[in-house]
């Protein structure tokens, strides 16, 4: 064991989570007989019962389908939707609930923005400007949309310390449409200066989309303050429900945008081979949609707000430091990321010769779940030059003692693989 | 999410509400208005058109053609009726309350939008006319 | 009162439904201090508490992202998400899971269609068949890939007794490369004969899809004995949750077919620049996809087979029945449609001058709950003749006293319009 | 969805799996190989590649590459050895039983995929074969 001392965590208190930790059931599961120790927030997050009850609450006493209901449950089906989408849009600091869209996952919002304002708004010669930290989802939609229109990707390089080289960005930014880059790597757990990169695309004429799938869980998230024009993120990784998920996008762009899924719900008035839309956020918004979700998502916000984002921040950063102070210590261990000034609760890592998979069956042998792979950042994992790794996010319910199960964990791996 | 805006039906369907429904006052178009507009409640289909004369600053005529509900229906009747002789300012003060008086009952937030549909109308032509001349 | 006698139903008893009901938490409930009488299946079910809590146990039990994942909960997850589809193909009757594509309801089912297989198979002079009774979902995205791509719309007329006119359909079908039709309207009950359809689709050389919204939850639905190309449907409809629907195609043209949305989860290898594309189904689900309503739908299709299509078929045709004689007898109601041979248990009506929304209001009052409005079928009101139907529709949980309080219903309403 | 499969991790990872992992036999490629395949599972990325040497239906020499798990990786490295002078017949009935019997032991779904990888990359590379000289 290593002499360090427990850390005095910041933000939340050993009361607050023990308190916390209350709330969500999966964590008294005991696979393999062992505590779940559920290090794998960054892919998605665990759920309190506030959440679980506010959709079984739904179905059990108003489910119906919104809008054109004219009877009380689906009166109050539309109510719930729509003021869990005022709830969200409060959240990210809008006042126009109009700006959220509804989407199933930050995926299908971005491709929302790469199909509806990309294939109307790009032409061969343009250039979307992207970087390489980028999660498959931010990246692919972009591939086939250059593919479609002829514009070329350009990409911000990432240095060796795990940050954006923003050297010559201004450079990369001539001729560019539309940036997108990510708020938080979901890898490398850098933060990225979202409020300079939107600034310095607009000044070059460009639209900015912001992946913020790991910042809007985490970390308190202002869109007025971000200033870019898009952002996308998951509910089920910010402690709401599977199948929602917002795109935010300002008022302005959305309104000039055509529709992306046409059908029932967006329309305005439809003949036999014309049809004129409805207005945003309805316009995006084709056929029945996911309303237990969105109620669900509104339930998980509001447990945010009540705990504190700042306080989920910090908190988050101390169990990281801690953490990231522990397995230095490990003789073997590899962490890659910038330093903890620039990053957030999500550690990647090597263990000597142990391939990811291995490392990660041998931890969920002792109850602690890590992600292993290349999380959707295979560009990213070349330019580490590793196969895979290992990754141990943290989020608000988990505690110093479950730093301390990883590590043991992974002396054990060590132990398995005779490696000293 | 309370049932606090719910009226029995018979309160809410009197009988001069069904006249205006049936009996629509006002009804038609006006040839050369000073102010139209027409909308649609895209959800439901209710959709109302205002025709609007104004001479020196008072609703002299209006008349106004539309397909919906009673509600709907009646409560822009039933504006007609109250805006005329109307000076605008004194019509730019009118709100859902006043509507809600028309119709002399509180109701839930599905109907309300059906009730409004007329005064948002009203409001709309007015609105294009003012940025159409904005020394009006 | 009239003098009908309340019918002998068909497939299943009033026991069964009675224990069926026992089912439904919602059933419970007293709007406005009536017991609730749900008429509204045709626009979304409501959900057993076997549903309910397969979602729930999820939630508390194993929630993980699902691939990728080592670790035992993530193993659960993605377990129960692959068996939900086999047991969904099983549902409609084709052995290959791989076939069904979740997506979040029928109308992104419908658009998946157009885009993928669209855009990549439609040009200039190319006829897109349709009905005049189609949903909005399946029309306006066909009027937008018409716009795209220069073919053009064609349509199956309605006949006055709400069935398809197929005298001309051979000439409708010259030169068709998609025939895009439902299987049963939403508005008049109508059952469309699928099996003949898409023959004759096949055999003109066109791609059949079939909107399978209202047959699926209601019908035992085969698609092998169908026949057709493509089938959409959604999960709300048939007791599942919201969030998710099925697009199931033919296999050969499902791999032959170029990703939608792209993003985590349908790669192959990623480069920065281009990207490999994952197999079908993986290929067609981008980002996280919707577990817990995998899970869900899985649920509702066992309590389904348990009841047994068949059996849920009969007795909501004999509901049907009930109900439309009853109806018959009313003076000043008028009812749209084809006889009890052709349709279904969705009965669209109007009562004298009442529109649609004062009606479905004062039967809201009565705890009464039926859809009034255009029910996402504008063209087809246009040639009906009339802006608004009120709309009943029946389901298992239904029973012939709902029938009765749906006929006194309209009744009050025709007094407090002084109806004779 | 039980855990009848779990065993413990020093079982699963015993001496010689780590040793084939650290020392793959039949490690490398072949030149002008008779069959060959090479496949990728993309959700873990664990990929191998199998060359066959083929002399009157026995496999005379097979080399493999790749990267991954230990599991996988060792798999492969087993299965090479295992087949060398077998017969395409022999090894056709070779199924995924005969896989764990070579690992030793029982895993769990998740990681079976990996375990498998190198025995379906060589079912593919003879299948290929097959079909391309179908009289073999
Ligand atoms: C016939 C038909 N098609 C399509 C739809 C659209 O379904 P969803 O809104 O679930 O996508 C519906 C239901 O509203 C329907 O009844
Ligand atoms: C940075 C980042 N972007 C995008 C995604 C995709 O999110 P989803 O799968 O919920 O669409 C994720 C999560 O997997 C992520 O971490």
């Amino acid at each position: 064991m290593s002499a360090i001392v427990k850390p005095q965590t910041q933000g939340l208190t050993q009361a607050d989570v023990a308190r916390i930790r209350a709330n969500f059931p999966i964590l008294a599961e005991r696979p393999h007989g062992k505590q779940l120790v559920f290090l794998d927030s960054a892919a998605s997050s665990q759920k309190p019962v506030q959440v679980i009850e506010a959709m079984d609450d739904y179905y059990r006493r108003y489910h119906a389908n919104i809008h054109r209901g004219v009877y009380h449950i689906s009166e109050l089906a539309t109510e719930a939707y729509e003021e869990a989408r005022a709830s969200i849009a409060r959240f990210i600091g809008t006042p126009c609930a109009a700006e959220c869209i509804y989407v199933r996952n930050a995926t299908e919002g971005l491709n929302l923005v790469a199909y509806s304002w990309g294939r109307s708004n790009l032409k061969r010669g343009d250039a979307i400007l992207l970087t390489e930290m980028e999660h498959h989802s931010n990246l692919v939609p972009w591939q086939v949309l250059a593919q479609q229109t002829g514009a070329q990707l350009r990409f911000v390089p990432v240095a060796d310390d795990g940050r954006l080289d923003l050297h010559d960005l201004d450079n990369l930014l001539d001729g560019v449409r539309l940036f997108a880059f990510t708020a938080v790597s979901n890898t490398l757990g850098t933060i990225n200066p979202v409020r300079d990169l939107a600034a310095r695309a607009r000044a070059a004429g460009a639209v900015s989309v912001v992946d913020a799938c790991q910042a809007v869980p985490r970390m308190p998230v202002d869109v007025t303050e971000w200033g870019a024009d898009f952002i996308a993120f998951s509910g089920h990784k910010m402690l709401g429900p599977t199948g929602i998920g917002i795109l935010w996008g300002r008022k302005a762009l959305l309104d000039a945008m055509p529709p992306f899924l046409t059908g029932g719900g967006m329309i305005g008035v439809v003949e036999l081979t014309k049809s004129t839309y409805a207005d945003v956020p309805a316009r995006f918004e084709a056929g029945t949609p996911a309303i237990a979700e969105a109620v669900g998502l509104a339930a998980a916000v509001r447990y945010l707000e009540a705990v504190g984002m700042e306080r989920i921040h910090q908190y988050e950063l101390s169990l990281a430091g801690y953490a990231l102070e522990r397995l230095a210590q490990v003789p073997a261990v590899k962490l890659y990321g910038p330093p903890m000034s620039d990053r957030t609760g999500v550690i990647s890592m090597t263990v000597g010769d142990i391939h990811a998979h291995d490392l990660a069956s041998i931890l969920d042998s002792e109850g602690v779940c890590v992600r292993a792979g290349h999380h959707c950042n295979q560009p990213l994992m070349e330019k580490l030059g590793v196969p895979a790794t290992a990754r141990a996010s943290f989020y608000l319910y988990n505690t110093p003692d479950e730093v301390d199960a990883l590590v043991s964990a992974i002396e054990k791996a060590k132990r398995i693989f005779k490696i000293a | 999410m309370t049932d606090n805006t719910f009226t029995g039906m018979d309160e809410l369907y009197r009988d001069f509400i069904l006249d205006h429904y049936r009996n629509p006052r006002n009804a038609g178009t006006l040839d050369n208005p000073d102010a139209t507009f027409e909308d649609l409640n895209p959800l439901c289909g209710d959709k109302i058109r205002m025709d609007l004369k104004i001479d020196d600053g008072v609703v002299t005529d209006v008349k106004f053609k539309g397909r919906g509900c009673a509600i709907s229906q009646a409560s822009a009747s039933l504006l007609t009726e109250q805006i005329k002789g109307k000076s605008l300012a004194e019509i730019n003060k009118l709100g859902k309350e006043d509507v809600l008086a028309n119709v002399g009952i509180n109701i839930s937030a599905a109907r309300l939008k059906c009730a409004l549909l007329g005064l948002k109308v009203l409001k709309s032509a007015l609105a294009l006319k003012y940025v159409e001349e904005p020394d009006l």
